[in-house]
Formats: structure tokens, C-alpha cells, sequence
């Protein structure tokens, strides 16, 4: 749908507002704590003042499903125009979707599906597919062969498994490269680059390493550098964040996979405005895939004009 | 303390006393409490237990994993793991009583440990798709009032009443306050250390496995930080890290305080970038409120 | 009475790290009767019945009880064998209540199953009344001062019937009042066919209670007397090695009666506990503030050091008011206080001994903030020597050390400080007759150089055989003053209770202040 | 012991003793072992500083804001971190000490609110862009050896020779040991309480500084955790959280110990789904050792 002019369509007075409720929209991040977040919630932000809504990003500290669930609980409590949510854990929030749901409030997912649920529909990029296109990319910028390593944030956390298992798949139609180690970070830059400087150590004849975390990659390429082996080990990693940039303008990122978090959670708001307003939105059941793109060295500058 | 900041919320924000809202806190504090009663014992002897967090994860997947991939019935799934998770409070209690290492060392090698065999076991997957049944224990309510609550609240009444009125629940106090006088009164100061790790860990396993069922999934990162939570509630309540003072109460009121900051500064639509700045200012602010009232009386 | 031992010792050996605590002792004891057992600081009485009660384990030898041999290898053994035992350092719960105390690991419980307190507190407060004291039994055993914690815990092993109680000088913190009760005491438990054995530094109470001494010297014994028989001077002869002739040793009275008192109190107050305290220390002298427990004494010494905030009145230094925020203005002044409760308020228990001796001094034995190691050790070993403390224990911990040893470590502190003005309270608390008659001499000698000396202590003939001018406390108030000339035990009791010989009050007439 | 894991590491993987891996764990260690050592200050008078981990967060922002936002030089711009961490180090020392509060509730609101101001101010944004000569702190070399691993050892160094042969530290132990008794021997028991605060506190924002440079990024989310690696480290090393116990050389140790673990289970290729398993049994297995050692000998 397009921007919301607000008055059309009209069949009750109280649509004539920006929301009907004239309430909050809330976006339920997975945390905070991670640049990827920023972008979203600047898009999200963004696109509330061009339509003229109120709209909150509330997440937990670190990605953890028990603190998610509890904000989502304290959220329901204050009666929100729209939900939209990035689950740490889809089983988890199920509940909560199906409580506001009886409430008259709608949920959508974004970021990350919830299945099984009663969401309106989804809006976000599929992660398996993003690992694919990240295996891709780091198979090509290796040659199609040699030993590569992952850093991963978290192994428990769904979205990143999703990542991995992308990555594996792709890699797997390669049968000249090896996965040879694969180790947690526990979101953090610091522990990461320890992991990526560590596997450096074990690894002396490593080609290629992938971040799954928002977290890992610019680990990894702190550990290059540390190391003195950028641009002869290759690094693809998750997200376009400013030190991501940083890295590939240093020549110790090859590939970026951008899941776009400030178009996609602007859409997302659109999508929620819409439905509170009472417009037919997407459809029932819909399913948005906003795209991945994967950014390279050579494409950097273009994709930063545009709204990522 | 925690009443004025109740009254203040009540104020403050019109969701805060909705029967909703109230429902909401409430089961997060029940399963929160849980635990801190547990934590409560441990910390009265002057010993610290880093594992809970990690016990709750592992109780979650051992659920999980028997309940839903091997399929057993849910009350044989909740015992496997109430054991699996009363094994990890053993194994802590007898390193420390009888090893003699200290229980901070013990403990946050189980923390490690004990979240290491969760993730293990599966493989870092989480587990859904539990039998109705189950979920009622962390999603039902009894007579309106959500079941975390009423088990929250029977384990801390008895909790107290054991501290408080039984020889086992003076000996606690015993063994914390003087060690050595203890042992030398013929206390049998080991086997009251194995059993306060013991209630700890178990405690910490029945609230792993409501929160299970409350979130309907099984997995190998929950619980994450909860010590921390626990102890806090603790010591916020009055009780000393040295051991020999404290007790369910005051655990109770920290407990309360703890989770209603989280909640009210979401009512209170705080931004979240802030939040934690306020919600530490509040945590010390209410101590040392207590602390200055204490005193003046 | 049975001929044969109820309990038998035998060839008990024990040795800590660099220590030989006790070499092969036997020690017997008959029901009915009280076996005293004297030595000097680190004779090892402790250790000794710290095996008996379980609280220790020997390394060799072995334990009869009524000719059997039992195996005693925790406190709950002990217990069960009937052996009750009163520790010198005191074993109580700090954050817990005195009935708490008394009865712990013996609670009665209720019908439900749960622990009766009424029953608790009605039969601590019998066993206490017993003792002489009447104590409100749910107050907090960290609330109260050492000699009424030392009531509890003897109350504490009085409540089973045990047939062999062990004392390990329950009466280091008591006055004349609390020990003649706690005699009276043994001496019931000994016609009821108890055994007791009786540990102590108080010549006098030995003398008045034991049936026979048995005498330990350097972990072994070197003698066992009937007391009928043995004369006191003859036992210190055994203990000590040497004759002790003069305990006490002269008075040199230099006290320039016109100076300027280097300590004055007037009017000294802080809260219920203490109310109009006057009294003064010219340079040189040594007065003896004295009353019963509780009078309030290690309160007004405390005040005066800036450890409690007083209330009411002045403390003057040299004739100049002084308020003192903190012991370290205190000290700075000029100022030493040798703390009552070694334990809790003295000694750093995990530190070596030698850091404990110097901790007060640091200033003068190091440059720009570094300790000097060399002057650290000169400074501990010159008060080693003097106190007769072996040197060999200036590295281990404080902890390890025996009572009255400790004592000896807090002593040296302030002593290494050379103060103006020194406080001791209860300076000789567990301290052998020995190391007492050195303590003494080195009291006068300080005064002698001119330092005020203030000595708190529970011990009646203590005060009078050092003290110039005695100040007498009761429940918190100076009740009056008596110089050494004209003082006798009797008069200061008589201050100190408050009723006089014909049973008057002496209230009416305490204007005897000069 | 720690010896004991080096040897059978250099034999179980080659790579181990490779200059350049011991480059790699040397500055983990160092970065460690800087905020292990503050943190020993603080244990050893029996108090704990939960904060530590969110002082680096503050000052790794701090940085970041004063150099890359602000553009100011990077000297002015690592004082004014400095200056914010040791601000910290005061508040919760004067809390503590004048405020009579537990250091574990003080630290707790501390360690919520220093994060949160690092969150609030950058919004959870992260910064980098740092100039050259900046990064040379945490990626430079001197003579070879990495400036972090310079830094950390003079430290170490200073705060042994400190702690054991000045009056200061051997106020800190009395403080540890006894507090009423050092208050009766005329230590300014307080003054030295806000001191080891503002220690713990300035060597938190002395790595939180160095981290930064070694990430060339100023980040909220920095130091989550170190809290418990740092006690951990000491408690390792031999400290009693009851204060009077422990010392730089075991916590340097615990140090070691913990990160070689970290190090030593990636070169060995074990599974990261079971590492946390392994890592929580050597921490304990090692303490233990080093008990059992201690006793016989
Ligand atoms: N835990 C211990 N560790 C090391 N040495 C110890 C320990 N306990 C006692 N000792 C040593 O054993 C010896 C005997 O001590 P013990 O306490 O039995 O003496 P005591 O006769 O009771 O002296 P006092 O009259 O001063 O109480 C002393 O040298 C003491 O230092
Ligand atoms: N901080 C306190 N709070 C409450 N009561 C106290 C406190 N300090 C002392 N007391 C009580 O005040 C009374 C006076 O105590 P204090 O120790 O000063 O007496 P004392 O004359 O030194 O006795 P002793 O001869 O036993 O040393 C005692 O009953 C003691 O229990
Ligand atoms: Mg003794
Ligand atoms: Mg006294």
C-alpha cells in the first residue's frame, strides 16, 4: 500500500485521525543493543513522523525470549494501536499474539515470522535465504575453494540458526570448501574478534570467514587487520553497519548481506497504520519478503544513497 | 518502599492497576520469586549460587526434550527434569561442603556447565509444540488467579515458615551467622550446606519449568542472567552476602520492586534507552530509603 | 565417688604447622570432682580440650570414657558421650538471639513440629537467673557485651545434663559478682556427681574451687596436685618456671598532684548508656575505673576515643577541650585504646601476627608510604620479647595463636604507639600469671615516663594492686572515686553494687567525688 | 596449575605456542587482567563491583563521543573517558562507604545505570572512525610486545607492589580483615572503601579504553559480563569475597586461567555447543587442585 493519505476511504468519522485509536504503535525489537536495531528504529521513527503517528521500539537489552516476552506482556497492558514483532523465539510469543489479538489489537510479524500464530502476516526477509546468498558470496570471493570459519552471536538464537543453515547450504554445493571451525561471540565485538583472532591462530591456512551476528563481522575484520590478512583471507558478514562500512572501505570486508532493517520497518509501520485505520492493508496472511541485497565493494556507495 | 512506589504507579500511569496489568506483573514476579526464595537460602548461609540461570535453561530443555521428542508423558517429563535439575543442586552442595571450594568457584562452573549441557543436548535448537496440559501450569489461571501465582506463593509461605519456625530453618541462620560455632554445637553443617544448594537448584527448576510453559517453547538459552535477578531481590530484601541475615520477606519486597521498575517504566513509556538509568537510580534510591528509615527507628 | 576416671586422656600428641601443641599428655577425671588445669599462654589447655570436645583431632592417643575407648571425632560425638564443653573463644551466632543460642541444635518444638520459642526463651532465662544475671533472652547476641556473651555460653553448656562440663576460662571477662554465682555453680554440679574440669588464670578461683590441678607446660604435663596440698606459689613455680614474687610490683608514686590532668572527662553522657562521668588521669598515674558489667565502662572508653558519639560532656587533653570525630583524631591526639573484645574489635584473625603488632604504628616505620620491611620486623620482635611471645609465631596468622597470646598482640600495638594518654580495657583478659606480672611492670614503667594510664578490668585485686585512684561506674553513672590508700575490695563493691555492707543504698551518699 | 594447562595445551596443539597466538591471548589477558586487578581491590575489603562491565561500556561511548563525535584530540578525549569512569568509581564508593549501602546493591543500581547512560546517549548507535594514532594503543606494538600487554603488566606490578608493601595496602587488608578493628586501630576506614572503588572503577575505564582502541569502536553494548569474569578471576586466584584474602599474583592467575580455557578449547576444535561444559570443569577441576595442593602441603 502507498503512503497513507489518511482521509480517503473513509466510512467512519473516527478514521479521519491518524490512527483510529489514536494510539501507540509498538515495534518489539528482539534487543537494542546492536547497530542493525538503530537503522530499524530510525526507520521506524522516520516514517511515524511523515504519518503523523506515535510509534515506540521496546526490546530487551540483549536478545533473551523471557525478557521479550515480559515487556510484551507489560505492552499489552497500555492498550497499543498495532504491534509489529521481531521474536527472539517464535514459540515463545504466540501467546501474547493470540491475547492481543483478542484485544482487537493487530499484530503483525517483522523481522522474523511467526509461525503457527495469529499474526496478521509477515513482513521481512527470509534468513535462510540471506545465509545463502552470504555462503554465495564468500564462495565466489574465495574462488569456490579452501577452509572457511563462522563466528556466530549466539547459537541459540532462531534467526542466526537460520543464517547458519543458509550458509551451510550454500556452501555445501561447493565441495572444495570446508567448514573447519565455527564459534560464538555472545554478541559481543569484542569476544568475537577474540574468536576470529583464536580460529586466525588454529586456522594458518584459512580462506574465508562469515559473521552471522550483528556483532561477528566487524570482529572478524578487527581480527584481519590485527592480523595483517585483509583482502587475503576473505569476510562476509551480516548487515551494513558503520564499522561493516568501515571494514570494506578498508579492504577487510568483501560481501555485506542487508537486510534493509530502515525500509523494511518503515513498511512495517505503514502496514500497521493501515490496519488500524481499517484499510484491507496487504491482504490476509501476507507475506512480505522486503529482499536482501548483498553490498560489495563495488556496489557500497550506491546502496548507501539509498533508504537501507 | 515498594508500597509507595506502588501508590506512585497507580498515579502515575492509569494501565498500572488493571486487572490485566496486575495479572501480567504478577506472574512475572511469581516466577522471579521462585527463584529468590531458592537464592534466599543459599545466601543465608553466606554462600552465593551462580547456577540458577542455568538451571533454568537446562529444566527447559530436558522438558522439552522429554515431553515433546521422546514424547512422555507431561508428568514424567516435569519429573525428569525437576531431578535433572535437583542432580545440578547435589552436585554444587557436596563440591562445596565436602570439596571445600568456594561456592562462587563451584557455582559459576556450573553456570557455565549446566547451560554447556543444554546447549549441547540440543544442539542449540529450541523445542516447541507442548501438549495443552502442560501449558496450563505457566498459562492457566485458578479461580482467576494465573497458577505461577499460587505456586509462587505456597513455596514462599512455606519457605518462610521454614526459616522462621523450624530447627532446620534456625540452623540456616546458624551455620551463616557463625560457621565454626556452629559446627562446634554439633550442627551438621555439611549436610545443611548440600541441602540449601539442593532447594535452590530445585526452586530454580520449578520456575524453569513454568517458564517453559509459559512461553510454550523449550530452550537452551532461558534463564539467561537470572542469578544476578536473584540476588539482587536478596540483598535489595535485606539479606547479607556474608550470610545469617535475611529471609523470604524482605526477598518477596525485592523481588517486587525489581520487576515492577520494569514494568512501570514501560507503562510509564520511558524511553528504553533510559530506562535502565532510572531503574538503577531506583534500586538504590529504595534501598537506601529502608535503610535511613531502619535507622531512624 | 567412683574410683575409676569418667574420662581418661592418653598419650595425646598434636602438632599444627610448625608447632608441638601437646606431646603425649594423659589427663583423668573422676566424677564428682573439679580438675583444674593451669599452664601458660600456649601451655596448650586449649587444645587439649578441644580434642576432648571433638572440635579438634589428635594426632595420636586415645579417649576413655568410663575405661571405654570412644572415638571423639566431632563436637556431635562429644555430645553424646556427655561432655559438655564452655569454649574460650566464645561460639555464639552474632545474628541470632540468646535462647537461640542456648538451646541451638537442642530445640523443643511445638506439637506441629515447629520450634517452641516460649519454651526457649522461659528456659534460658531460668538458666541465666541461675548464673546470677537476668537477661531478656530475645535480644540479639551481637547486641551484647563479651562478659554477658560469656554468660551465654556457659549458660549454653549448662543445659544438658552432661556428665562432664569442661570450662575453658569462662570467667576471663567476669567480676567478683558473675564468678562467685558461676563458683556456686560447679560447686552444685560437683555434688550432683558431675565432673568438671576448670580452666583459668585467677589464682584465686582455682584455689577456691579445684580438687586437683594438673599442671601443663610447653604441650606436656608437669605436675598433678590435690589442691588440699598445694600452695599457690608452688603451682605458678611449676606453670612459669620461676618464683613470682610481687605480682603487682611497686607503686613509685612520681604523680605530680598539681599538673594539669592529660585526661579529663566531665560530664561525659552518650544516650541511655552513660550519664555525668567525671573523672581524671594526671601524667604518671594509673586509675582503675571499675564497676560490674554492663556499668558502662568500655562504653565511656569508646566515647572518649571517638568510637561512639557522645552526647553530653567534655573530654579535655592537657586541660584543652577536644572532639574527637574518629579514633584516628583520637590518636592523633595522642590517644590509645586496647580494645575488650580482642576478637571482634582487636585482632586481624587471617593476618600474620607481626602486621597485627605494627598496624597502629605504620606511620613511623615507613617512608613515603612504603612499610620499611626491616623496622617492621625490629618492632615485633622487641615486643615479642617483651610480652614473651615466641618469635617463631610473628608469621602466622593471629588466629592461630592462643588467647591469651592474642592479647598479648593487641597489647603490643598500642604499645608500640607510646600514646599520652593509654586506655586498656580488660588489658590482661586470658593472660597467664607470667606474662600478667610482666604486663604490670610495663604498665608502671609507661607510667612511670609519664603517660596516663586508664585501666578497665573486671578483676577486683587487679585494680587494687595496680591502680593509683580507682573510678567506680554503675549502670552507667560515676558513682564515686577512691584512692588507692584507703580502697579495699569491699568499698568498691560496695560503690559498684550500690548497697552497702548494713544494706542501704549507697546512692544517698555517693558525693564522695573529689 | 595454570602451568600445568600450558604445558599439556603446548603438547595437545601446536599451534599454542606459536608466537602469534601467544601475541592473541596475551592482549586478552592483558585486557582482563586490568580490570581483575581493580576488581581485587575491591574484593579484598570484602566489598564487589558489579559495575565494571558497564563502566567500560560508558567509557568505550565516552570515547568514541569525545573523539570521532566531538572531534576532539584523542588525549583530551581518553581523559575525559577516564574522568567519566573514575566519576563512576567515586559515586559508588561514597554510596558505599557514607551511605552505609552493600556494595552488591550500590554497584547492581550502578551497573543498570552506567550502561544506560552509554545506551542513552549514542541511542544504542555505535561509533567508530577513530584516528590513527588512537587505535595504536590497543593494535600497536612495542619492541614487539603488544601496548596492551605493557600496560597490564605495570599495572599488575604497581597494584602488587601497592597491596603488599605500602601502608595503603596493608590498610586494605586490615579494612578486609576486620573493619571495626582497623576503625579502632585510626584507619579512615571510609576514605579507603571510596578509594578502592575509584581504583576498580579507573582500571575498568584503563581497558574499556584499550578495548575500544583494539575494536576501533565505541559501542553501548561493550563489557557486558566482565563483572563475573573479573570476580570470577580473583575468587579463582584465591580471594574470599569475605574480604582479607587474595592477592594480583593469583588473580593474574584466575586471569590466565579463564582465557587460556577460552583459547585452548577453540584450538582443539571442540564443539562450541559442548566448550561451555568443558570450560565450567576446568574452572572448578583447577580450584580444586590447587585446594587439594595447598592442604597437603
Ligand atoms: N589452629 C591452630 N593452628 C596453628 N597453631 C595452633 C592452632 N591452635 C593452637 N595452636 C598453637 O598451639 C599451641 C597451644 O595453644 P592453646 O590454645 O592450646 O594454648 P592455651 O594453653 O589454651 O593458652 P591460653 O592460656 O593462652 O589460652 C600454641 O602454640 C598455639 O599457637
Ligand atoms: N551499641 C549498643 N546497643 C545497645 N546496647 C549496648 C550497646 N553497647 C553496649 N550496650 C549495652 O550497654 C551496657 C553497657 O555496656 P558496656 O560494654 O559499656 O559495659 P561495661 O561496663 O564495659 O561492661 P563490662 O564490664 O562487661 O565490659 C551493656 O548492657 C551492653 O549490653
Ligand atoms: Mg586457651
Ligand atoms: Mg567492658
Amino acid at each position: 500500500s502507498g503512503p497513507g493519505s489518511g482521509t480517503s476511504a473513509a466510512s467512519d468519522a473516527a478514521s479521519v485521525a491518524p490512527g483510529k485509536s489514536g494510539g501507540t504503535f509498538v515495534f518489539l525489537p528482539k534487543s537494542l543493543n546492536n547497530p542493525y536495531w538503530v537503522d530499524a528504529r530510525k526507520g521506524m521513527e522516520a516514517e511515524a513522523k511523515k504519518l503523523g503517528v506515535k510509534a515506540q521500539f521496546l526490546g530487551p537489552d540483549n536478545d533473551d525470549a523471557a525478557a521479550q516476552v515480559q515487556i510484551f506482556d507489560s505492552v499489552l497492558a497500555t492498550n497499543p494501536a498495532g504491534i509489529a514483532i521481531s521474536p527472539n523465539d517464535p514459540a515463545s510469543v504466540v501467546g501474547d499474539i493470540a491475547k492481543a489479538r483478542a484485544a482487537g489489537i493487530p499484530v503483525i510479524a517483522w523481522d522474523g515470522p511467526v509461525p503457527n500464530s495469529q499474526v496478521l502476516g509477515y513482513i521481512g526477509t527470509n534468513n535462510v535465504a540471506a545465509g545463502e546468498q552470504a555462503g554465495e558470496a564468500l564462495a565466489s570471493a574465495i574462488g569456490n575453494k579452501g577452509k572457511v570459519a563462522v563466528v556466530i552471536g549466539s547459537l541459540t538464537a532462531v534467526n542466526l540458526n537460520q543464517r547458519l543453515e543458509g550458509v551451510k547450504k550454500a556452501l555445501a554445493k561447493h565441495p572444495d570448501i570446508k567448514l573447519v571451525a565455527t564459534q560464538t561471540s555472545g554478541e559481543s565485538v569484542a569476544t568475537a574478534q577474540s574468536a576470529a583472532e583464536t580460529i586466525l591462530q588454529a586456522q594458518p591456512d584459512l580462506s574465508g570467514m562469515i559473521g552471522i551476528g550483528g556483532s561477528d563481522l566487524p570482529g572478524i575484520a578487527g581480527a584481519l587487520k590485527s592480523g595483517g590478512k585483509c583482502g587475503s583471507i576473505k569476510a562476509v558478514g551480516f548487515d551494513v553497519v558503520p564499522q561493516g562500512i568501515a571494514g570494506m572501505k578498508g579492504g577487510c570486508v568483501d560481501a555485506l548481506i542487508s537486510q534493509k532493517p530502515f525500509g523494511m520497518t518503515a513498511q512495517a509501520l505503514q502496514i500497521l497504520v493501515d490496519l488500524d485505520k481499517g484499510k484491507p492493508g496487504p491482504g490476509k496472511d501476507f507475506n512480505i519478503d522486503t529482499g536482501v541485497v548483498t553490498v560489495t565493494p563495488s556496489t557500497l556507495d550506491e546502496f548507501l544513497k539509498t533508504e537501507h | 518502599m515498594v508500597i509507595l512506589l506502588i501508590i506512585f504507579l497507580s498515579i502515575a500511569s492509569p494501565y498500572f492497576l488493571t486487572p490485566g496489568n496486575i495479572t501480567v506483573v504478577g506472574r512475572q514476579i511469581a516466577l522471579a520469586l521462585i527463584i529468590s526464595t531458592g537464592m534466599t537460602f543459599v545466601i543465608l548461609i553466606g554462600g552465593i549460587d551462580l547456577s540458577v540461570g542455568s538451571i533454568v535453561a537446562l529444566v527447559s530443555v530436558l522438558t522439552g526434550g522429554a515431553m515433546v521428542s521422546l514424547g512422555l508423558p507431561p508428568v514424567v517429563a516435569v519429573l525428569i527434569a525437576l531431578l535433572g535439575g535437583l542432580a545440578v543442586g547435589v552436585v554444587n552442595g557436596v563440591i562445596n561442603a565436602y570439596g571445600g571450594l568456594p561456592s562462587f568457584v563451584v557455582t559459576l562452573g556450573m553456570l557455565a556447565a549446566a547451560r554447556g549441557v543444554a546447549l549441547g543436548i540440543t544442539g542449540g535448537s529450541t523445542i516447541s509444540g507442548f501438549p495443552e496440559p502442560f501449558l496450563f501450569l505457566g498459562q492457566g489461571s485458578i479461580a482467576g488467579v494465573p497458577v505461577p501465582i499460587w505456586i509462587a506463593a505456597v513455596i514462599a509461605v512455606v519457605a518462610h515458615v521454614v526459616l522462621t519456625r523450624t530447627t532446620y530453618g534456625r540452623h540456616i541462620f546458624f551455620v551463616g551467622s557463625n560457621e565454626e560455632a556452629a559446627v562446634l554445637s554439633g550442627i551438621d553443617v555439611r549436610r545443611i550446606k548440600v541441602s540449601v544448594f539442593v532447594i535452590s537448584a530445585g526452586l530454580a527448576a520449578v520456575s524453569g519449568i513454568l517458564e517453559t510453559s509459559r512461553l510454550s517453547v523449550g530452550q537452551p538459552g532461558a534463564g539467561n542472567g537470572y542469578e544476578l535477578l536473584a540476588i539482587g531481590a536478596a540483598v535489595i530484601g535485606g539479606a547479607s552476602l556474608f550470610g545469617g541475615v535475611g529471609g523470604v520477606l524482605g526477598t518477596a519486597l525485592g523481588t517486587t520492586l525489581l520487576l515492577l521498575i520494569q514494568n512501570a517504566l514501560i507503562l510509564l513509556g520511558i524511553s528504553p534507552y533510559w530506562q535502565q538509568v532510572f531503574s538503577g537510580a531506583i534500586i538504590v534510591g529504595a534501598v537506601a530509603l529502608n535503610q535511613w528509615r531502619r535507622r531512624r527507628a | 565417688m567412683a574410683d575409676h576416671p569418667v574420662v581418661a586422656m592418653r598419650g595425646i600428641v598434636k602438632t599444627y604447622p610448625g608447632v608441638r601443641a601437646l606431646s603425649s599428655v594423659d589427663l583423668s577425671i573422676r566424677s564428682g570432682e573439679v580438675m583444674a588445669l593451669v599452664g601458660e599462654n600456649g601451655a596448650g589447655k586449649s587444645t587439649l580440650l578441644k580434642i576432648l570436645a571433638g572440635a579438634a583431632r589428635a594426632d595420636e592417643g586415645q579417649i576413655l570414657v568410663d575405661g571405654e575407648r570412644v572415638a571423639i571425632n566431632s563436637p556431635r560425638d562429644a555430645q553424646d558421650a556427655g561432655i559438655a564443653v564452655i569454649y574460650q573463644e566464645l561460639n555464639l551466632a552474632s545474628h541470632l538471639s540468646v535462647a537461640e543460642n542456648v538451646y541451638v541444635g537442642r530445640e523443643p518444638r511445638t506439637r506441629l513440629g515447629t520450634v517452641d520459642f516460649g519454651a526457649m526463651r522461659r528456659g534460658s532465662e531460668a538458666l541465666l537467673r541461675g548464673l546470677g544475671v537476668s537477661l531478656d533472652s530475645t535480644r540479639l547476641v551481637g547486641d551484647l557485651n563479651i562478659a554477658m556473651r560469656q554468660m551465654v555460653e556457659i549458660a549454653k553448656a549448662l543445659l544438658v545434663n552432661a556428665r562432664v562440663v569442661v570450662m575453658d576460662e569462662p570467667t576471663s571477662s567476669l567480676t567478683e559478682e558473675e564468678v562467685d554465682a558461676l563458683l556456686a555453680l560447679v560447686r552444685r554440679l560437683r555434688e550432683s556427681g558431675v565432673a568438671v574440669v576448670y580452666v583459668s588464670h585467677r589464682m584465686r578461683e582455682i584455689f577456691e574451687i579445684a580438687d586437683r590441678i594438673t599442671v601443663l607446660r610447653d604441650g606436656a604435663v608437669v605436675g598433678v596436685r590435690e589442691a588440699d596440698a598445694a600452695r599457690p606459689g608452688d603451682i605458678v613455680q611449676m606453670m612459669v618456671g620461676r618464683d613470682l614474687e610481687d605480682l603487682y610490683g611497686v607503686r613509685a608514686s612520681n604523680v605530680d598532684e598539681k599538673a594539669v590532668p592529660a585526661l579529663e572527662v566531665r560530664g561525659l553522657g552518650c544516650g541511655a548508656l552513660l550519664h555525668d562521668v567525671s573523672f581524671s588521669v594526671r601524667p604518671g598515674e594509673i586509675v582503675a575505673l571499675s564497676g560490674l558489667i554492663g556499668a558502662g565502662r568500655s562504653h565511656a572508653a569508646l566515647a572518649i576515643f571517638g568510637a561512639r558519639r557522645r552526647t553530653a560532656g567534655q573530654v579535655l587533653l592537657d586541660g584543652v577541650p577536644r572532639r574527637f570525630r574518629s579514633p584516628k583524631d583520637a590518636m592523633a591526639a595522642g590517644i590509645g585504646l586496647v580494645p575488650e573484645d580482642r576478637k571482634a574489635q582487636g585482632l586481624f584473625l587471617g593476618l600474620p601476627v607481626r602486621e597485627n603488632m605494627s598496624s597502629a604504628s605504620l606511620a613511623s616505620i615507613s617512608r613515603l608510604a612504603f612499610v620499611s620491611g626491616r623496622r617492621d620486623r625490629a618492632l615485633a620482635g622487641r615486643f615479642a620479647q617483651q610480652l614473651n611471645l615466641r618469635s617463631s609465631a610473628l608469621e602466622v596468622g593471629a588466629g592461630t595463636l592462643s588467647g591469651g597470646n592474642q592479647q598479648k598482640v593487641v597489647l603490643a600495638r598500642w604499645l608500640a604507639r607510646s600514646p599520652r594518654v593509654l586506655i586498656l580495657d580488660e588489658p590482661t583478659r586470658g593472660v597467664d600469671v607470667g606474662a600478667k606480672a610482666e604486663i604490670y611492670a610495663l604498665i608502671r614503667r609507661i607510667a612511670a615516663d609519664g603517660v596516663a594510664v586508664l585501666v578497665i578490668s573486671s578483676e577486683l585485686t587487679e585494680v587494687l594492686g595496680i591502680a593509683d585512684r580507682i573510678v567506680v561506674m554503675r549502670e552507667g553513672y560515676g558513682v564515686g572515686e577512691l584512692d588507692a590508700s584507703d580502697a579495699t575490695e569491699k568499698r568498691v563493691m560496695a560503690l559498684a553494687t550500690g548497697v552497702q555492707d548494713d544494706g542501704t543504698s549507697y546512692l544517698a551518699q555517693n558525693s564522695e567525688r573529689s
